[in-house]
């Protein structure tokens, strides 16, 4: 079966190292919060200037001046900080941040994303997720692997406005655990139940499978 | 010590005129000039240019000059919760830059701080870079970018004195420290306006010389965009 | 008579006007402070990071924590902050400082300044000076109008290499205040006893001198 | 939260090596690294390349590494106060190389913030401007200045966390924010090492991610360079 939001959550909890700094951005990647293990020593930072972000307020606690990237209210862990925007791209461009997690419409097969903008139809901006793709290191993509239609969504190119050119490295999708390499998706791990050849029907860009394809427990 | 209180916010905002363009703080609805805002509307400029990272949403923020029609462009990252302000982009009614969120900031800290040009990452590749500078670095790839130029930066602190000595508070700091002082007039609105000296000199975050008008704003609403809290159990 | 150290920063001190945030330079420019009119408003920044700088402290309060550029112990006035180099160097380049006062080596008719460096003898550095006579818009130089074998300080060129160019507006000398306009020295006042031949004498730039140059009063 | 204290001088300064370049905070002898400096010399370490304003006085500061020919260059923008930095560098022993103080300082903040380059009119048309891009920007020249490389930071604050955040005094904050980051590896030394919780979120200058390690220094002499004072009446 292929994986609901909180389990592709839940497996790309497991790419948190400890001592990670790490950047969620808005849906999947925010749950991913929830899963990282308790043994060891992680940091999440809010592009709008906070780092340490703590869990979500108790009711009536919530405080108007703290909010996170997605205007949430958040809280804060002792420990965090507070700082202006120039600093906290200076973060993310300076590649202080450890791990990027974001959501997608589109990847492409040498590493492109696209994740902003449908031109005449949605048009809500790249907020810092430009800035992020462009400079980190360490970037992971939540996000399902075909659209409502059934249609890929890992492509040979991007049919979207991009965010950013061969910046993805690792994409965990409702289906599978796939790595880019040398411009080509490669299979780690599938859902499951779900079979290798599913997931190379759902697959428009090239696809290498190699050896057997581990399947993730939970 | 150089005076920058003015009485209220009609004062703070003199010399304010249509086709001018502003710069915002806030992010979201957290650490918007409130009170300027609300005299934006009040004056009925028209057909100014604004850089702000959003648009407030339909009934606050920015929304409320959008509504009347005030804005001639916006310049900012991410303009979603707004649904007015999607039909008047997409029916081309007004006109909207969007730029990378860390670029947003850069620009404005550059007006700020006399650097004219500076190269980032952000956006190479994408048609946010199409027309300007690319250059490799390092064997990367990087932008140039250049400061902004805005007639009036609107910020809003918590704390603040008559030199015009700024405090922030939490995630409300956001794009004001890099606002102030980037507009040819800085005006500041506070939640709370202090006698001179009552601020620690080691806890200012942004001094006063980049602040030429400062006024404790009348109230503050401070709206919640997305209120997400846990039970007790 | 040619004016003292004292007398040079006194009428230094009349171009001070109310709300100006002035930087004061090592030597001569540092005394300016201690003759601007206390019936009016003004804060000054020295580059190592405070805004708002006060007079020396009393014997037994110094603090090696609060210094000046010239490495002095000073204190901080009320409404006083402090900020790091790089934000120092932000509200210098922006122009956010309304005056500088420096002191110069030589001066040329075009505004060029020199003070940082005598190839093969005295290498100290120009610490912030490149800076400030690059980005502010008012600058006044203070500087002994001959040096000690009696050579002008102003010429039609530098002779030393430049700390900035075409930045000097105008210049305050134990002999004279001159203002630069159109790459040409502009004589506005003498120094009392001084006479405008004397002047002329030691000046070796072009030196335009018109109507009756009016005597400094002390 | 990601603990960044480690026992004492000796371990912070773990990895450092010949030919290595450091920056080093401090503004003349206000706010240096002195147990890191002690440290450097205890190891002899050689043929350094050292990004600090100032080289200290001669028997302080930077002056104790000077003394021990360990500096193979300085890149300073002020290196006055010091006979024995004069005599090595009009000698030829040591190579110098002075910019403009500004410069200095943005191309720290560049190095921390992923800016490879930038524009300043600092030193335009004077030798610091020799073999590098000018540019026009707005009618005014401008010289493309470039972010530093260095493989360790070290840095001297007053209170710091065991998260590694920051809190600077007075005027001994100067040059130590910038470097913060921008080398590969970036140590602090503080006066007072707090239980993480202790430091106001609010008023920390440097948050931790920018630091690898941190200790709190056995001693500060904290010398002062030139005592001025005023007599009481």
């Amino acid at each position: 079966m292929a994986l609901s939001k909180e389990q592709i959550a839940q497996r790309i909890a497991k790419e948190v190292k400890d001592g990670y700094y790490v950047n969620l951005g808005i849906g999947i990647p925010t749950l991913v919060a929830n899963f990282v293990r308790d043994d060891i020593s992680v940091e999440f930072q809010s592009e709008n200037g906070i780092l340490g972000m703590g869990p979500f307020p108790f009711e009536g606690e919530e405080d108007p001046d703290l909010i996170n990237a997605g205007k949430q209210t958040i809280t804060a862990l002792p420990g965090a900080s507070f700082f202006d925007s120039t600093m906290s791209f200076g973060m993310i461009r300076g590649q202080h941040v450890d791990l990027t997690i974001l959501g997608a419409m589109e990847v492409s097969q040498n590493g492109d994303i696209a994740n902003w903008k449908i031109p005449g139809k949605m048009v809500k901006g790249m907020g810092g997720a430009m800035d992020l793709v462009a400079s980190a290191e360490n970037i992971i993509v939540a996000m399902m692997h075909t659209n409502r239609d059934g249609e890929s969504k890992l492509l040979k190119e991007c049919s979207l406005p991009l965010t950013g050119v061969k910046c993805v490295k690792k994409i965990v999708t409702n289906l599978a655990v796939l790595e880019i390499i040398d411009g080509k998706f490669h299979l780690l791990e599938r859902a499951p139940g779900i079979s290798v050849e599913e997931i190379i029907k759902a697959t428009e860009g090239d696809l290498i499978v190699n050896g057997n394809i581990i399947e993730m427990k939970f | 010590m150089i005076k920058k209180t003015v009485a209220n916010v009609r004062e703070a905002c003199e010399g304010i005129k249509d086709e001018m363009t502003f710069m915002l703080g806030g992010f979201g609805l957290c650490g918007i000039p409130e009170n300027i805002i609300g005299e934006l509307v009040r004056k009925n400029i028209q057909n100014v240019t604004c850089i702000s990272n959003n648009a407030g949403v339909d009934d606050f923020g920015l929304g409320l000059l959008l509504k009347k029609h005030q804005i001639k462009k916006m310049i900012s990252s991410y303009v979603g919760e707004n649904a007015e302000f999607e039909r008047q982009m997409l029916s081309g009614e007004m006109e909207v830059e969007l730029i990378p969120q860390g670029t947003l900031a850069q620009r404005c800290e550059a007006a700020r701080s006399g650097i004219p040009a500076f190269y980032t990452p952000a956006g190479y590749g994408t048609e946010v870079a199409e027309g300007k500078e690319t250059r490799e670095f390092h064997g990367k790839m990087y932008v140039m970018e250049k400061a902004f130029e805005a007639d009036f930066s609107f910020v809003k602190a918590w704390k603040g004195d008559e030199a015009g000595n700024l405090i922030f508070k939490g995630t409300a700091r956001n794009f004001n420290p890099a606002m102030c002082g980037a507009g040819k007039i800085t005006v500041a609105e506070v939640e709370e306006l202090v006698p001179v000296g009552e601020l620690d000199p080691n806890q200012i975050h942004i001094p006063g010389i980049f602040i030429q008008r400062i006024f404790q704003g009348e109230k503050y609403e401070k709206r919640i965009e997305q209120l997400t809290v846990r039970k007790r159990n």
